[in-house]
């Protein structure tokens, strides 16, 4: 007897490692019996008592999934407060991934968190035996993510810190719009502002652009309405969180942030 | 040559599929995109209420082996938004259902008013929430209360009113004091009531505890209160409940339902479900030779 | 070490999973049977009237995509062949509850007697067949009916008394009447009153129109009802509704069920999955450090 | 998404042939999407209006299924009156056919419409090579039942009319009697009165027999209780329609019939 709607049920992970990347970022590594994730999708974290949130893996191997999460409020904060032995919940995963196929090499762009479904995607890319190139951004040297991963994967790696502590002296925008042309492929992922400035850039140059969004997401199955992208209407959860430079165009996107009840934000 | 076309008191629909409360129908852009990817009949909008509702925490959905339970919560922007929402609604052939959950007669008249002025081609009064408390299954229950608000509603509009019911033990009574309050068409049913606990947490998964159960699951039972309401109004039915394919679509026609409204579905196959539903209705009564909808409505109750 | 045993008032149970009416317990070589062949707690019998009932016609049982749409019709051969039956059963440590279905409070209580004094470890009183008019819903949806039935059958009684309740809008209220006249357990639910209609034949399949809906389907509308009904009664739940495996059993544990008592998936995965479960149970106990199912019991209402 | 319980789901069928195959019976030519039933198995067949009723095919290739009717009440007399083009509709296969794999030659009885899958398992035992002998009994020469298709397959045919107007005059049994000790296996198929004396003979000389057997069925899965042998609570429409002899010992069978209430009657 096959069920209905498998990647709805809820899958009870153990977290086998906790890992310090950085001030403020954690990683948990955690056994759990979900499907591999494609990088860029996200699985809904569920710890009870708390909210479930959407996070994108930074890694999967072998039943092993790695999520890589920032405190932010009150549910991250909880995530980080958790110890090896103990349990979180996952469903998952969902949503539109990167296209790791794609002809020619690629240049990954991350800012802030938004390395994680970019290591992942690095992982991923090298297996294939693309030629691949890193740009981390963060405030300063001690928030940088996965340099050293980026690599021991064999890849190029670009640094750029806001205070200069390490690499380039400003933000990984500045480092990407200079790098951009020389790539067939861009996957970026980190704060909106950063995101549409690198989509206006691959449009400009027709760079081939995945860009991983976010928006506030609820029920992760395209149902609710809470992560949709006016005017075009894709749900963020289901059309993307991956979604092509392209699609993003003319769109909120960059511009403004629709919350829940349809309360729009502006981006600063 | 088949016809799709199927009218519901005066809304006239190119297919007798719409979009049921909830999915999709909370916003003007996604419901351009169903109207301009679709052939969806018409839509009904997310419930809109008198303040804006930001629903609960998550987790707002859970899994079941035959459908899901959401406890989404009535996330809306309040009823004040649809000014802007039904203006940004591309002009075309699919009528517009507005959806109202409010917690007396006179808000539900003063949102449909307000729905109406601003372009509504309908709207429809959703008595059967059945995880919000005030706003909805209660008042479902209670036919004389069912009467009282139509009776309200309808005397200050002029665009057609349905009613959205849930299971209920008197859900046929409720049906009743609606047509005599001149409702013109009953939409049944909503989710029903539900608990999920996850073992190893060992609690209810979704933030509200309770939720409400769609899918595949309700199905049967939809049509059996289909049945059971189209023995006895004459008005309009609007068949929801666990369609997944035109099998479960033609089943409602044959029951006595008028339309079918889908909203789960769309969480397994996708907007294209749609299409693929219309398609299939109209395969089958191309083969099985029927012209119109209407020939199939209540077939199953003769001998 | 995990123990299985649990209590419903004076019945004894080695395991916690019931065989639920209707499934294997109208004679008593399926009875032995069952307790011969599995580890089952307890065996509820199919429920017998006043009278011998042949049932309805074929079709009885219909496909849903989530479950069984049954009308049987309480075929039985009628409380007088108790004797026999009881009879027949082999003694042994699995208690014998014997269902009931009557019209009439003075019926419920002549059969109760009888069954008592033919050797039945409890009687359940089923208040909520979905598909035979008189002897059912109607009851169990009147609160104050349901108490009148209890008492009369209590007070003639030495025996626990059983009652079964099905989905009705007060049903937490039928449970604590049944609580104040008694009663020493409520079953909870029975099959949800439900139509299935053939596309092609375009007629409703079962022969009675009306048939009850069991299996996956009703499963998370069941672990609500004993969600609720732990809230607000004392006496011992025995949770029933789509049970499949044992992670559906230890949901309703955790809502507050004593007991699990199963059908339909018997029609699925035959009479092993009963001894499944149970392993499942144990295994699931062992692993998460659960000695007694009584630890289990309601633990999802805490915070 | 896979279906829950997926052979309760009721299939159309479409009639394409009507075969007469003796006095009041009659063979239908369906054409329907069921599985491939196993020799032995049952469908139930729904008319519309009428009731539904449990039959053996006689016969499946490709799509087709073949179900030979006796016209018995309502629903079997209404079955014969169908014509090519009409429908009926079916669900199943159900309950436990016959074991085709025991070592050895195979001798087949079947008496009236029991012959409908006893000739089934006729064809599929003779594609499989093995070597059959089939005995069909009936009270005069023109009720007997698929004697040319069994010679077809190549079968030793034994014809048993009570009246004597072809082959042995007497009954299948008394053929039967005398062949047994020569046979591995057994399959027999018809009144319930020869059906017993073939499980004596056979239990006697230690000959392996499965026998299908009729109670009255209504669910067809194993749940309405209505099929059940006393005493040992055996379910015919899913522990059976076929049991070996040993299974059918010191049980109502062949002594009464227990109708769906409880009622007893003896076998004539
Ligand atoms: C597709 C996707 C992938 C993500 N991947 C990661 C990741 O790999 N690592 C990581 O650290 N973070 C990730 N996030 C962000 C993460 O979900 C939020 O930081 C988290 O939800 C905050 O929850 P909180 O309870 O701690 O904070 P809260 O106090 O609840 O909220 C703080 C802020 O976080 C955001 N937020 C809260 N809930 C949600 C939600 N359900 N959906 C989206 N945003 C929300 C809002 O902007 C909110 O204002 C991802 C978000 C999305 C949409
Ligand atoms: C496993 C099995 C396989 C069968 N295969 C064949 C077959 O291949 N060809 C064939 O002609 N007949 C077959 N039968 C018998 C057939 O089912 C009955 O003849 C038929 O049900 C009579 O229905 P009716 O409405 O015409 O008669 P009714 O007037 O309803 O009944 C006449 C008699 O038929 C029997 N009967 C009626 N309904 C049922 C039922 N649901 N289950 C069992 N017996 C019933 C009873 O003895 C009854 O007294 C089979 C029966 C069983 C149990
Ligand atoms: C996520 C979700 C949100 C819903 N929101 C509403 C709502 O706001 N108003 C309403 O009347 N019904 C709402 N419903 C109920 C649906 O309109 C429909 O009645 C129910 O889901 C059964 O149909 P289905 O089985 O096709 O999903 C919602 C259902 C879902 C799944
Ligand atoms: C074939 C069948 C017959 C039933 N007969 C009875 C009955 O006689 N009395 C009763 O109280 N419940 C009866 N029930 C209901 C079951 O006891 C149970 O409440 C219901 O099926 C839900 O459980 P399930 O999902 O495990 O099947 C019957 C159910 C089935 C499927
Ligand atoms: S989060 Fe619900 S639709 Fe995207
Ligand atoms: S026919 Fe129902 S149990 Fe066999």
């Amino acid at each position: 007897m096959k069920m209905f709607l498998e990647t709805l049920k809820m899958c009870k992970a153990e977290i086998v490692k906790v890992v310090k990347e950085a001030e403020g970022i954690k990683s948990l590594l955690l056994e759990t019996s979900i499907e591999k994730p494609i990088p860029g999708q996200f699985v809904m974290v569920w710890v009870p008592g708390f909210e479930e949130i959407p996070i994108s893996p930074s890694m999967y191997e072998r039943n092993v999934l790695r999520l890589t999460v920032a405190t932010v409020g009150e549910t991250t904060r909880k995530i980080h407060s958790l110890k090896p032995g103990e349990r979180l919940f996952i469903r998952g995963p969902y949503g539109r991934g990167f296209n790791l196929d794609e002809k020619g090499n690629f240049l990954l762009i991350a800012g802030g968190y938004g390395a994680a479904p970019i290591i992942y995607a690095l992982h991923e890319l090298r297996k294939k035996g693309k030629n691949v190139a890193y740009i981390i951004g963060a405030r300063s040297k001690d928030k940088l993510l996965f340099v050293s991963e980026a690599r021991k994967f064999n890849a190029e790696v670009y640094i750029a810190t806001d205070d200069g502590s390490l690499g380039f002296k400003g933000s990984a925008v500045e480092v990407a719009e200079k790098l951009i042309a020389k790539y067939d492929n861009v996957l970026a992922c980190g704060p909106e502002r950063m995101l549409y400035k690198i989509m206006l850039k691959c449009l400009e140059l027709g760079v081939k652009c995945q860009i991983s969004i976010e928006r506030y997401i609820k029920c992760g199955i395209g149902i609710c309405g809470s992560c949709v992208l006016d005017p075009k209407g894709l749900r963020v959860c289901s059309d993307g969180p991956v979604f092509y430079a392209e699609e993003l165009a003319n769109t909120e996107f960059g511009k403004y942030y629709t919350y829940p009840p349809g309360i729009k934000k502006p981006i600063e | 040559m088949v016809n799709l076309k199927v009218s519901i008191s005066k809304l006239k629909l190119k297919t007798p599929i719409l979009l049921a409360s909830g999915v999709l129908g909370s916003s003007y852009s996604t419901i351009n995109r169903v109207i301009r990817e679709t052939r969806i009949g018409a839509i009904v909008t997310k419930s809109f209420t008198w303040e804006p509702r930001v629903g609960y925490n998550t987790p707002i959905v859970a899994y079941t082996k035959a459908g899901i339970v959401n406890a989404v919560g009535l996330t809306n922007p309040g009823y004040r938004a649809l000014k802007e929402i039904l203006g940004n609604i591309v002009k075309n052939d699919v009528p517009i259902v507005v959806s109202i959950a409010a917690s007396t007669s006179k808000e539900y008249a003063e949102i449909a008013s307000f729905a109406e002025e601003n372009g509504a081609d309908a709207v429809e009064l959703n008595l059967s929430c059945p995880h919000v408390k005030g706003h909805g299954l209660e008042i479902g229950q209670d036919p004389e209360y069912v009467g009282k608000i139509v009776h309200e509603v309808r005397s200050v509009l002029k665009i057609p009113v349905i009613v959205k019911l849930g299971l209920t033990d008197r859900i046929v009574d409720s049906a009743l004091k609606a047509e005599k309050a001149g409702a013109d068409a009953v939409s049944a049913i909503n989710s029903i009531r539900s608990v999920v606990i996850d073992v190893y947490a060992r609690k209810p998964i979704l933030s509200n505890i309770y939720g409400g159960l769609s899918g595949p699951a309700i199905h049967p039972i939809a049509v059996r209160v289909v049945f059971d309401l189209y023995k006895n109004i004459e008005i309009p039915i609007i068949g929801i409940g666990g369609v997944t394919d035109w099998v479960d679509a033609v089943e409602f026609f044959l029951a006595g339902a008028s339309a079918v409204a889908i909203a789960s579905v769309i969480a397994i196959k996708g907007l294209k479900v749609i299409d693929e539903i219309i398609k299939g209705i109209e395969e089958y009564m191309d083969k099985e030779g029927f012209q119109k909808i209407s020939e199939l409505v209540g077939l199953a109750h003769g001998n």
